[in-house]
Parts: structure tokens; sequence; C-alpha cells
């Protein structure tokens, strides 16, 4: 480490938003080739602080300083023209525009006539070869794998030879071996001079990466520390403040009947290419299935076709014995089903709805919340406040908009909403991507209990860490097929890391 | 009234003004007028606005009213502000005026172009014979064209325009021509498509054009374009083109407006419908001097309105 | 019907569709870069309106039919200004404020014929140009080489509006904004200077298609564009959003209007039937786009005001 | 204060609008004092001029409370003429085809005709976006297009008054029976029952948004239908049914404007809004300006009836274009939607709240 000047110095920064403090008087600072983690729970406040630092909001109070001296940016160009670069949490992508498209914007000033795309190109190619970011200019962005969306946000920030680059979780998306490119490719960055701010609620990731690491809690700053003092437990107390239980306890349960079954599975893709080939599948009561693998592999389109929400081609699927082949969402929840879609706040939640509405749903229609054909609100009311309790979602109000809650409470939300309706069946895709630790922990916590309860839960995860967690069978998808069934006690992490690659 | 313009066809001198000139006052009654087209269309407004102009009348004026609701609160207004007499120009204004007017049964409203009062007895109608100035047009067509097709730009098929047509027809047949050829556009007002109407006439060998209602003056335009005659009905439409126009049924509301007036001096505020027509000069051929047409046709016109004003020819 | 497939018909036919689509395909095109943008504007109807009359009234005066042309443009981009403060600094909902512009446009175009001009006296159409060789092939020539030099223009403009939006770097900007306003603006694109651009781009060329339309009819009365300023935002959205299809869609609602025509002119379709086919061109066009069933999605960003918090 | 300078910020830009207007009218050698106060006059003058204020709004406000079903569905419904006019020819058709029957009987029956009417041409645009992909925008201009010829049709065809089949052939029907009229509420007033039951219809869209499963799944569809159909709505059936109700309500203001005329009959001038007054569109309006919030359509509704039975008044006194009220309506249009702080205000308020 350096005395020298730190590459970038926020001071007292401060941030209002109607009823929120998002930032409370924080201090912060990145050293040249340093990568300083930035930590905290859903909500603390660190993706404003990072908007602050890129132009897109302004700070309340306090100072940014970079180089040494005060600095005014007040929208992503000037941020741009300092030489800041930012990985944005959700993807800063035009899908409809082509990879050198998306890198182009913004290069060109408008009144040039023609953006000079073969130059873009050509630049692009460049530094994938150098940094490996392996990505083909001229295909539309909405065509590529969430990894691949990734790549082309950092070669965005390095096209435009950023010196500070803050990646704003940009792990939560990715596979363990997307991570460990990702990883290279940052500690070259580094070697270079680039300072880096990474933002992640993997705290092993965290530790491996870091030179230091801040803690934010409810917008003020709670803890720093490097990681050679420290460890995951003490790093998620400092942003729980309070014990966290890594690994859920799971009892010894009797399995039941089979509760979901596929059989003989094809499903085609959004890209009219097979995405799921022969997948049988049985979930007893009881029991949490884990399905491994890389993104990509068909578990998007395996879950959707269970709820109803994609075509099959050929195969059966059965819920508590009945036969919900091809049929519509409604009738395989009518079945017993529950689903935790992947894109929360694409499928799982109604943005401008208030927390209570969303709460109601799915069950809208029970005769429960109606009375005389109106809904009774009391009871809409008193049902939505005991789930918010149970759940421990945190709001405001039960009418606050359901899009102005963090990425974790929503996702607490939905799982309210999904575990209280008695399903026999629960599918949970990628079910704690970007939630916190704190609120991972509930949720792995509510899942287990479900099966205790005897239901059959289905868990489509990309990150190993929670399959190991919860899984009593780990099924691992390649290329749309099931390419193995691993009892819990035989699968090591090599062995289904392997099976993720297709070896089998 | 009937004994307004003695002859029934009028050839203007070429290059003379053709805007009606304001004449002597006929009334001390006071006059508004509701009409659903603008007051200089050229068309069917512009014959009311013509026509109390040449009886010295300056009415007030609310035009453009073809929303039926927005004329019926202008003709209530106009009630109640004490005007004498209110003129409700638009069929469709009938239904509203059943309601009015016997809440003013001071007041007297003339009405068109209705056939029937309603049974109201403030209430005059007053409607064009349109078939017969049709007739008289058709014929010449026919006259100039020498078995050549002749082609219709009509609006929505119905009201005054299908009789309009229909006489057109019978007097070019009756001459020998063959049927004209009609098209409905379904619009009073798309200048679009009677342009393209009228072209297509044109494309299919029209060698004569008339047509009826606002939008035809896109058709005017396709006929000068072409160096086809055209004829007019309701208001003198040769400023639309000084050399194509050869002749116009022109309304002469101002003939049956004097009798009403005189009816209303008289105490009768209204019960009766009255027709322009041929024999009573509320119906004028007007031709356009510019276009130069045959003495011997305009003779032969002349015959042809005699024979209908006598009978002995049914344009219908 | 052998009537309709002699070649004059036929070629008479092509003309006249290709004419009654030139002021819709201007339009249409105008509003596609518009909505690419992420901007809709349902007042195209209002601002061809007083672009027919500024351009009627022109030529009315001086007899030019360029500055008559020129006027036109000159107010549409008047008109985008205007739509661009509201919509844009403003803020204000896209729909509602369409319509605002649609009735001022109707009411002011009007009451400036009625101050200005009063009886609706024909003008000097736009001149046809004879494409030079081209217009002398036999029956093609007349179908498609000798129209007025607006006819060409808005055909022209179909590759152009296509390359601008594919090629240029406002094209892509456009593109950027209407897809993914917050992408774009976190690389430094401004949202509201593209989306401006693209406004004005579309309210001009809807200024023009309007004073293409009264020169073309050399004419000008209240309401000359009886709601084809609204279909023509319909064709955008038969086009779904591309150039070369809008251009499709507003060659078959000219060729289907021109159809009907000359089948009702030749007693094709029988007269009792003139309402029935003065639907045919709504209803076709609906009917055609069942059967293309592009399910195309539109800009993504659609009428979605831009800001960063 | 805040709440203060959110009613005066539309105020003011009304008021902005109308110095605009004033300009115009000063532009045509008139007093704007005059022209503001015979709008005034015009629209609440007399009784029977707050009476006719209020007829004029009705079928903005049917219009308006459909249209609020239909955008908080994210369903754009530019088909308000077509579905006006469906409304209208089906239940002129059953007051044409039963006149004998009793008023009790017959009324309902008529509004019932028009609802089904108006739903229907809602229904068609509906099942086109929810089933064949075809943008709604298109389908409803186009629709209205066909509407109206199929009214021209009808009324020079088989619907037409007997008497002008011989007469001038004017495309109208014959004066429907006083059984179907819909009831006068204050004597020599055009005051009529369809006031009453366009309130009633904003109520009741307002209950059914808000208080009820449909109306909370339409909403849904309508922001997210992606949500939405995960858990378990079907948004095609939703889509439909937002347009269905949607132009069911405009076919209600087709029945008002032919029972609640004074013709009592149908007539056409050969367009829509020489019959509509263009209430397909100023109900989009009308809506618009109510923040797409049921209750608030009502006020909103009757503001712009006023301005349009007002305007008549201008002309009438003035001899000022009626051009100029459309004009200035746009204007007002323009000007407030711009004071977005005021929407944002009415939206704070009571947009939000259930
Ligand atoms: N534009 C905004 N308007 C209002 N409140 C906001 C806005 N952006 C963020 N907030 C609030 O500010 C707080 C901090 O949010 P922020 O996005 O910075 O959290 P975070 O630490 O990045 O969380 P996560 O781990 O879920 O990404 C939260 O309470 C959030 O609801
Ligand atoms: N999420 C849900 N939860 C419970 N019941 C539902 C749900 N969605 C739909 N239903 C029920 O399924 C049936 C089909 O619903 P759909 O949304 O298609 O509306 P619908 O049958 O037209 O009902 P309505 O007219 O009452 O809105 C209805 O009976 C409805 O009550
Ligand atoms: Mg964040
Ligand atoms: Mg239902």
């Amino acid at each position: 480490m350096t005395t020298s000047t730190p590459l970038l110095e926020l001071r007292g920064i401060t941030k209002r938003f109607p009823g929120v403090l998002a930032n409370d008087d924080v201090s912060f600072d990145v050293r040249t080739g340093e990568v300083h983690a930035l930590l905290g729970e859903n909500g603390a406040g660190k993706s404003t602080l990072m908007k602050i630092l890129f132009g897109l909001y302004q700070a309340d109070e306090g100072q940014i300083m970079l180089r040494g001296e005060e600095a005014t940016i007040t929208s992503p160009t000037s941020a741009i023209e300092q030489r800041v670069g930012m990985v944005h949490q959700h993807f800063m992508l035009v899908p409809t525009l082509t990879v050198v498209e998306n890198v182009a914007l913004g290069l060109h000033d408008a009144r040039k006539l023609r953006p000079d795309l073969d130059a873009v190109g050509a630049r692009i190619r460049e530094i994938s070869e150098e940094y490996g970011l392996e990505v083909d200019p001229d295909i539309d962005v909405w065509k590529l794998s969430v990894g691949e969306r990734q790549r082309v946000e950092i070669i965005k920030a390095l096209y435009r030879d950023a010196e500070l680059l803050v990646l704003d979780e940009p792990t939560a998306v990715l596979t363990p071996q997307e991570v460990d490119d990702l990883f290279v490719i940052l500690r070259q960055l580094t070697a270079a001079g680039t300072g880096i701010v990474f933002i992640s609620h993997k705290l092993h990731e965290v530790l491996a990466l870091s030179d230091r690491i801040t803690v934010l809690r409810n917008g003020r700053v709670t803890g720093r520390t490097v990681p050679a003092e420290t460890d995951r437990q003490q790093l998620a107390e400092m942003m729980v403040g309070r014990e966290v239980d890594l690994a859920p306890d799971r009892p010894i349960v009797e399995t039941g009947p089979v509760r979901l079954s596929v059989s003989g599975l094809h499903v085609t893709g959004d890209r009219g290419t097979p995405a799921v080939v022969d997948v049988d599948l049985d979930v007893r009561g009881g029991e949490i299935l884990g399905i491994a693998g890389v993104s990509g592999n068909g578990q998007r389109e395996l879950a959707e076709a269970i709820a109803g929400l994609r075509q099959l081609d050929r195969g059966s699927i059965s819920i508590d014995g009945a036969d919900t082949t091809g049929v519509t969402p409604g009738m395989a929840r009518a079945a017993g089903l529950s689903y935790v879609p992947e894109e929360r706040m694409k499928d799982g939640a109604v943005g401008e709805f208030d927390v209570a509405e969303n709460l109601l749903l799915v069950d809208h229609g029970d005769s429960r919340f109606i009375r005389n054909g109106l809904f009774d609100r009391d009871q809409i009311e008193t049902h939505a406040a005991r789930l918010v309790e149970e759940y421990a979602v945190k709001t405001p109000t039960l009418h606050t908009p359901t899009s102005s809650l963090s990425g974790g409470n929503i996702q607490k939300l939905i799982m309210a909403r999904e575990l209280d309706s008695d399903p026999l069946v629960i599918l949970a895709a990628q079910p704690t991507r970007g939630v916190d630790i704190g609120a991972a922990e509930y949720i792995h916590r509510r899942l287990v209990e479900q099966r205790g309860e005897g239901v059959a839960v289905l868990v489509i995860s990309e990150d190993l860490d929670e399959v190991f967690a919860l899984s009593d069978r780990i099924a691992v998808m390649f290329d749309g097929a099931v390419v193995k069934i691993f009892d819990r006690a035989d699968a090591t992490r090599e062995s289904v890391g392997l099976a993720m690659t297709g070896v089998v | 009234g009937s004994d307004g313009d003695s002859g029934a066809t009028a050839t203007s001198e070429c290059g003379t003004d053709t805007s009606v000139a304001m004449g002597d006052s006929v009334t001390d009654l006071t006059f508004a007028l509701v009409a659903p087209s603008a007051k200089d269309d050229l068309a069917f407004t512009q014959s009311m606005v013509d026509s109390l102009t040449r009886l010295g009348i300056e009415p007030q004026i609310t035009d453009g009213t073809f929303i039926v609701e927005e004329a019926a609160a202008a003709i209530r207004g106009y009630a109640e502000e004490g005007v004498d007499v209110v003129i409700a120009h638009g069929t469709q204004y009938g239904g509203s005026l059943a309601e009015i007017a016997p809440d003013f049964p001071d007041t007297s409203f003339i009405w068109g172009t209705a056939t029937d009062t309603q049974g109201l007895d403030n209430v005059f109608a007053y409607y064009p014979e349109a078939d017969q100035g049709g007739y008289v047009n058709g014929w010449i067509a026919a006259e100039m064209t020498d078995g050549a097709a002749m082609g219709v730009v009509g609006p929505v098929e119905a009201g005054d325009a299908v009789a309009y047509v229909n006489g057109f027809i019978a007097g070019a047949t009756a001459n020998g021509a063959p049927a004209p050829s009609v098209v409905y556009t379904g619009s009073f007002s798309d200048v679009a498509l009677a342009t393209e109407t009228a072209q297509a006439h044109v494309d299919n060998g029209a060698q004569v054009l008339t047509g009826t209602s606002q939008s035809t003056v896109g058709a005017v335009n396709v006929a000068a374009a072409n160096d086809i005659p055209w004829f007019g009905t309701q208001s003198n439409q040769e400023a639309w083109s000084t050399d194509l126009v050869v002749a116009s049924q022109v309304y002469h509301w101002d003939v049956v407006l004097d009798d009403m007036i005189e009816s209303i001096e008289g105490g009768t505020l209204g019960g009766e419908a009255m027709a322009i027509t041929l024999q009573n000069g509320g119906l004028v051929i007007e031709i356009n001097g510019c276009y130069g047409l045959d003495d011997s046709v305009v003779d032969g016109a002349e015959g042809i309105i005699a024979e209908i004003i006598d009978g002995t020819i049914d344009p219908t | 019907m052998s009537d309709f497939f002699t070649l004059t018909v036929l070629v008479g036919t092509l003309a006249s569709g290709i004419r009654t689509a030139m002021p819709y395909l201007l339009a249409a095109l105008g509003e596609t870069v518009g909505q690419r943008s992420g901007v809709l504007n349902l007042g195209v109807d209002g601002v061809m309106l007083l672009g027919a009359f500024g351009g009627y009234y022109t030529v009315l005066q001086t007899e030019n039919h360029w500055l008559g042309v020129l006027v036109g443009l000159a107010i549409g981009l008047g008109m985008g200004l205007v739509y661009a403060l509201v919509t844009i600094v403003f803020h204000a909902e896209q729909g509602i404020s369409g319509i605002g512009i649609f009735l001022f446009g109707l009411g002011f175009s009007d009451l400036l014929f009625q101050e200005l001009v009063g009886t609706p006296r024909p003008i000097k159409p736009l001149p046809k140009v004879e494409i030079p060789l081209l217009a002398d092939i036999p029956h093609l020539g007349p179908a498609f080489f000798q129209h007025n030099l607006l006819t060409y223009v808005a055909f022209a403009l179909v590759p152009l509006t296509t390359w601008m939006l594919m090629k240029t770097t406002f094209g892509m900007n456009v593109r950027a904004v209407g897809e993914n306003p917050q992408a774009a603006d976190s690389l430094g694109v401004s949202v509201a200077q593209t989306r401006m651009g693209a406004i004005l781009f579309g309210n001009t060329m809807a200024g023009l298609a309007g004073a293409g339309l009264s020169l073309q009819l050399a004419i000008f009365q209240h309401n000359l564009t009886n709601g084809l300023g609204f279909i023509a935002v319909a064709l955008v959205y038969f086009g779904a959003w591309r150039p070369r299809w809008v251009l499709a869609g507003a060659l078959l609602y000219g060729m289907v209007t021109a159809t009907r025509l000359r089948w009702q002119s030749l007693d094709i379709i029988p007269r009792g039937a003139s309402d029935v086919a003065a639907m045919a061109p709504a209803i076709i066009t609906i009917l055609a786009l069942v059967l293309l069933a592009s399910r195309v999605r539109g800009p993504a960003a659609l009428t979605k005001p831009f800001s960063r918090h | 204060m805040s709440r203060l300078a959110g009613a005066f910020v539309p105020l003011g830009a009304a008021l902005l609008a109308f110095v605009f207007g004033a300009v115009m009218i000063l532009a045509l050698g008139e007093n704007p004092i005059d022209g503001l106060l015979a709008i005034i006059d015009g629209a609440f003058g007399s009784g029977e001029r707050i009476a006719a204020t209020a007829v004029r709004a009705t079928p903005l406000l049917l219009v308006g409370a459909g249209i609020t079903i239909a955008f908080r569905a994210s369903v754009i419904n530019i088909g308000g003429e077509g579905q006006i006019i469906a409304g209208a020819l089906l239940s002129t058709a059953v007051a044409l085809w039963l006149p004998d029957l009793p008023k009790i009987v017959l009324l309902p029956l008529v509004i019932l005709a028009g609802l089904v009417g108006g739903g229907f041409w809602g229904a068609i645009p509906g099942a086109l976006k929810a089933y064949a992909s075809v943008n709604e925008i298109l389908s409803t201009i186009m629709l209205n297009i066909v509407a109206v010829q199929l009214m021209n049709y009808l009324l020079r065809g088989p619907m037409i008054d007997p008497i002008e089949v011989e007469g001038t052939r004017i495309p109208q029907t014959e004066r429907l029976t006083d059984n179907a009229a819909l009831p006068t509420l204050i004597e020599g007033t055009r005051l009529h029952f369809g006031v009453i039951l366009a309130i009633i219809a904003a109520v009741v869209v307002w209950v059914i948004l808000w208080r009820t499963p449909t109306g909370f799944r339409l909403r849904a569809v309508g922001h997210n239908p992606d949500a939405a159909r995960a858990a378990g709505m079907n948004v095609e059936r939703n889509i439909v049914k937002a347009l269905t109700m949607s132009g069911a309500l405009s076919g209600l203001a087709g029945v008002v404007l032919v029972f609640g005329s004074e013709s009592l009959r149908l007539v056409t001038d050969g367009g829509s809004a020489g019959f509509t007054g263009s209430a397909g569109f100023n109900g989009i309006v009308a809506a618009l300006f109510g923040g797409l919030h049921p209750l608030w359509t009502i006020p909103s509704s009757f503001l712009f009836g006023s301005l349009l039975t007002g305007a008549t008044e201008l002309q009438r006194d003035l001899q000022i274009p009626n051009a100029l009220a459309i004009a200035l309506n746009g204007l007002i249009v323009l000007f407030v939607v711009s004071s977005d702080r005021a929407r944002g205000w009415i939206k704070d308020r009571f947009g939000a709240a259930t």
C-alpha cells in the first residue's frame, strides 16, 4: 500500500431520498491499484454511494476528491471524462443494439454523422484479447447470456480508459468459472494501476479479491477492515448487526410421495433451439432437490415449463399426481405449485403495486379476502401485516410501492406470498441472487422449514454454496439435459463442478 | 315568390365576379343562421348565405356546427336572444328543432333541407328538387360528349346528393349517353378521396365530371388538370375553375325565403314546406360564359328546362 | 371485373395508390423515428393540418410551391419544438399532449383558413416530375415515374430513414434512448437532446406531409386530413417500427383505397355497397396484420418520460 | 404549501392558455373579456345552460370512465368514436324493433344493447391484441372508420326512416319511441337520466378497479403482464376484458347521445363527429386530465363540457369561429398537462390511493 494521495476520496457524503437517509456522512477512499470492497445489506446504500460517484445522483452533503483534487461530477459524462467507470448492478445495456453499438454509445459526438464502428470493433477485440473478455462484437446484446453481458459492461468501462472502476455486484449473476475469470481480469487491471470498488454479497469473494473492506449499514459506515484480519462470520455480523447462521440446520425428514414429476421433457428456448432435452425429475414431499448448472443450460426454460409459462414440445409434468402438462400458470398453481421466479422485478412482483397488493397477487380471488363481492380491506391489511411481520420484510408501510424496496426485501415479500399459500410443491429459481447474507439466511431457513412440512422443493441455483446448503439431492444440468443426479452425501464441490461442464 | 327570376338559366359574362352583391333589404325582421359547414364553402352553406345576401339580409351566423348538439344549442340561444327568424340549415338539425320550436312559439324557424315541417306551426321547411338541375346538367353533358363516358363523384349515398346524381343520370341517358359511372366515396368532406375518385373516372375514360358536396373541390382540380368539363351544384362553382366549370345548378333559396318572410310578417310563422324548383326560379342553371358552350346547346338546355317546367319531362 | 385488368386501369390504380400513400408515408416515417426514441405523438394529424394550411396559403399568395413546402417544413419544426417542450422539458403525458396538439392544429388551421382565405380557392397543384427515360417506359413509366417531387422524396426517405436509424450516430442514440434511456444516459448520451432531435424530425415530416397533401390536392379546407394523421400513426404499428414495413403499410392502404374507388367507378363494386367499399382499406389493413402476425415488440421505453431519479 | 401550489399550478396553466386565447380573440378584433364572459355565460349563464353543460359532459364522462379501465390495463383505446357508434346502432335497433315494450322494460333493454354493442366493438381490438398481436392503437383507429361506414350503411338502408325513402333520403332513423327516451330530471331543462347513469358508471368503475379482484387483475396486467401471468392470471383474457368494458361504457355514451337527445333519433352526416361530437377523443382527454382516476374524471369531464358549451356562445355572441374554441381546448390541454407538478400532486394524493 502506498501513502500517496488516494485515487478517490469521498468525504462525508450524505444523500436523502424522500423518507430514506440512503447515505449518512459516509467517507470512503480507493488507492491506485487496489480493490476496495463495499459490503452491506440490501438497502444499506452501496449503490447510492456509487451512483453519486458516477454522477447519476448528486450528494446532498459531502465532497468527492479525485487524485487529491475536489471534483464536481454532475453527470455520467463528467464521470467518464474524469476516468471513472461503472458496471451497474442492473445492466446498462440496450438489448436491441449490437455489442459494438453498446460500447460506441456516447463515444461519438452526435454531431459526428456516423460512428466509426469498425474502429470500435477492432479496439473491442484488442481489449477482449488482452483481458480474455471473449465476446462477439457484432452480435445483438439480447442474444447474449448474462455472463457475456457482464463482459460487455466491463469492456464498456475499459474502452473508456477507466482508472477507477466501480463494479456493483458484478458476480451476482455469474457462474463460479465466470467469477474466477473475472477475478483474473480484475487482478490484471489493478496490476496496471486501476483502482477498483467491488460490491458483493458473497463474502468469500470479497475475502479472496479485496485489499480493504468497508461495511455499510443503514447508510452509515459501521466497519473497516482488511481480509487478513477477518472472516466470513465476522463480516456477516458486521453487516447484519447480529449473529448469523451461515448454514441452516437440516433436520432429517421422512420423504413422502412424489409431488412433482417431470418426464421426457423437451422445451424450445427463445432462440428457437432446444433448451431442455429429455429431462426426467421426481421430487418427493419433504425433500429439496437442487438443480446446479451454469446459467443458460436450460434451467430457466425448465422452470418456466413447470410453472406453465412456456410451451413444451414433448414430455409430461404432474403435480401431486395431477397431470399438469401444458396447463396455464393458474392451473399449475391450482394443482399446488408455488413459484418463485428468477427475475423478481420482472416476473415476481408488480413494482407499482404496494406491498399489500403484491402479497395478494396470487390469492386475490380467495374468499378470505372478499366480502359481498368486494375486497375486505381489513382482512387484506391483517394478512399483509402478518406476512410482513413473519417474513421480516423491511418496508416503511404496507402501502409503500414495492419498487422502492431493496432487492432482498422484495425477495422476502415474494417468498412470503409464495410460501404462505400452503403449497405442495415449491419451485424457487435463484432464490437468493443479489440478496444480502441476512436475508439469504432467512430465505434458506424458510425453504428448509417447508421441507420439514412435507413440501417438495425444487431449487434452481447457480450458487454452489446455496445448492450445497439446501439440497438433499443435486441434479446437474448441462446443455439442456440433466447429466447427473447426486445424493447429497456423495456430492463434492469438485464432482458437481465437473458435471456442470458436461463431464460425467 | 314564384315570380322571381324569369329565365331559369343565366349565362355569366366571362370574367365577371360570381360573388353575390348585397340586395336591398326586404324586411326588418332579424335573422340568424346555423349551418354545418363554413359560410363560404362554395356549396351548401354558401348557397343560403348568398340567398340571404340577395335579400339584403345580414344574419348572425354560427357556421361549421356539424355537431348536432352544438347546433341545437346555437339555435336555442338565438331564439332565447329574441331573434325573429332562426334558420337551421341542416337536415340533421330537424330532430333538435322539433324540441326547440315549441318552446319559442313567437319565433319562426326555417329548416332545410326537409320536405315536411314535422307538424310544427312555427317551422317552415325548404328543399331543392335537385334532380331537376341534375337532369339539365346531365343533358348538357351528354350533348357535349357524344357518347363518351362520364363520371360522378358522390359523397355518402343519401340525401340531396342522391337526387342530384339520379337526375344527372336520367338527363344524360335520356340524351343518349351511356349511364355515367357513379362513385360514392363515403364522405362529405374527404377531399383526397374525391380527388382520387375523379382521377379514377378520368383513367376509366370519363370525358365529363360532376359531383356534389364540399369535398368535390378536389375533383374540380382533377377536371381542370385533365381539361375535362365540370358540372357543379348547390353554389356557383366557377371560382374553383374559371375555364372548365360548364354550368352550376345554383340554389336560390331567396325565392322561398321571400315567401316565408311575407308569411311571417303576415303573422304566420310556419307550417309549410317549400321547394325550390326550376319552375319557381329557385333552381337556376348558371352557365359559365368563359366556357363558351355552343349557343345551340344552351338553347337545347333552355328547351329541356321548359319541358321540365311544364311537366313534359319527369327528371326523377 | 375484367375491366379492371386493362393496363390503363391497372396503371392508373398503381399511380393513384402511390399518390395516396405519399402523405401517409411521410408522416409515418417521421412518427417511426419519434417512436423509436421512445416518444409517441398522437398529434400528427394536427401538425399535418397546420403544415397543410401553411403550405397552401403560401402557394396561394406566392404561387411558389417550394416556398410552400418550406413553410410546411418550418411549421412542422415549430410544432416539434412545442411538443418537445411539453413532453421533454415538462414531462407531460405523451398521449394527452398529442391530443392537445391535434386539437390545436385542427382548430387553429381552420381559424386561419376562415380568417385569411374563406372560400376554398384552388392553387396550382404540385407539378409532375417525369423521370427522364424511366417515365417513358410504357405502363411502368406512368405508374411509377410520373409523380410530383414530394412523392419521390417520400419514397427516397424510406431507405434514408433506415440508414439514419441504423447507421448514423444520431440513429444509434435514438434506438438506445427508445429502448433503455438509463443505459444511454450512463454513457453520456443526452436522452433529452436525442429525443428532441427525433421529435423535431417527426414533426417536421408531419408538417411536410401536410404541405404535401394540400399542395397535391391543390386545396385546403376545414379538417383537410380527415384523420389521415391518425392512420399514419397506426401505420407505424403496422410497420413494426421498420421504415420498409411502414412503406408496405402505406402502400397497402393507398392501393386498397385506389382499387376500391376504381372498382366502384367500373361498377365492379355495386353502387349500393359504397359504404362497404369505404371500409375496405381499414379492414384489409387489420387482416393483413393478423396474417403477418408480427410479434415484434415496440421500443421498450415508448411513452415513458426519462429522469434519473 | 405544496398543496396550495398543486392547486394553483394547473389553474395558472389554464389561465395562461386563456391568455393565448385572448390574444387570438384580440387578433380577430374582439374584446377578450367579452369572449371570456361569453364562454362563462354559455356554460353556466342559466339553469338550462348548466343543464346543457352537464348533458354535454355526460358522454365525455362515460367514455372517460371506460378509458381509465383500458389505460390502467395498459391498453390504449383510441376507438371511442367507433364504440359509441356501435352502442348507438345496437340500442337504436332494439328501440326500432321493440317500440311497444313498456318503458320499464325497454329502457333497460336499450341501455343493455348499448353496452353490448360498444363492448363488442371494443372486444374486437381486444381479441386482436390478445390473440393475434395486433396493436390496439392501429385496430381501434381502423375500427372507427369501419363503424362510421357501418352507420352510414344502416342509416341509409335497413334502419332509415320509412318517410325518407320516398322523401329526401336523409340518412336517419324515424323518431324513436318515447318509451326508450332517457327520463328528464328537471322539467324545462335538458338534464336527463344519462347524467346520473354516467356518474354511477364512474363510481362503479372506481369500485371495480380498486375494490374487486377483477379490477385488481386488470391493474396487475396493466402494470406488469409478466408478473401477472406468473401469478396465475390470464393476461390475454384481461386485455380483452379491459377493452370490452371500456367499449361498453363508450357504447353507453352512444345510448345517451341518441336517447338523451332532443331529436330522439340517430342521424349521420357521413362522418363520426357530427353524431359523437368527438366524445370518443374528448373522453380520453377528460380521463387523462382526471389523472386516469374515474372519480376525478367527473369534474374533468364537466370542465371540458363547459368549454364546449361555452364555445357555442362565443361564436354566437361575438361571431368568433368555433375553430378558435377547438384550438383553445388544445392549448388548455397542452398547458395543463405541462404543469407536471400538479399532476404529480394529484397522483400522489389520489392516484396511488386504493
Ligand atoms: N431513486 C431512489 N428514490 C428513493 N429511494 C431510493 C432511491 N434509490 C435508492 N433508494 C433507497 O435508498 C436506500 C439505499 O439503496 P441502495 O440501492 O443504495 O442500496 P444497496 O446497498 O445498493 O442495496 P442492494 O444490496 O439491494 O443493491 C434504500 O432504502 C433504497 O430504497
Ligand atoms: N391469481 C388468481 N387467484 C385466484 N383466482 C384467480 C386468479 N386469477 C384468476 N382467478 C380466477 O380464475 C378465473 C379466470 O380468471 P380470469 O382472470 O381469466 O378472469 P375472469 O374469469 O374473467 O373473472 P372476472 O370476470 O371475475 O375477472 C376467475 O374465476 C378468477 O376468479
Ligand atoms: Mg445495490
Ligand atoms: Mg370474466
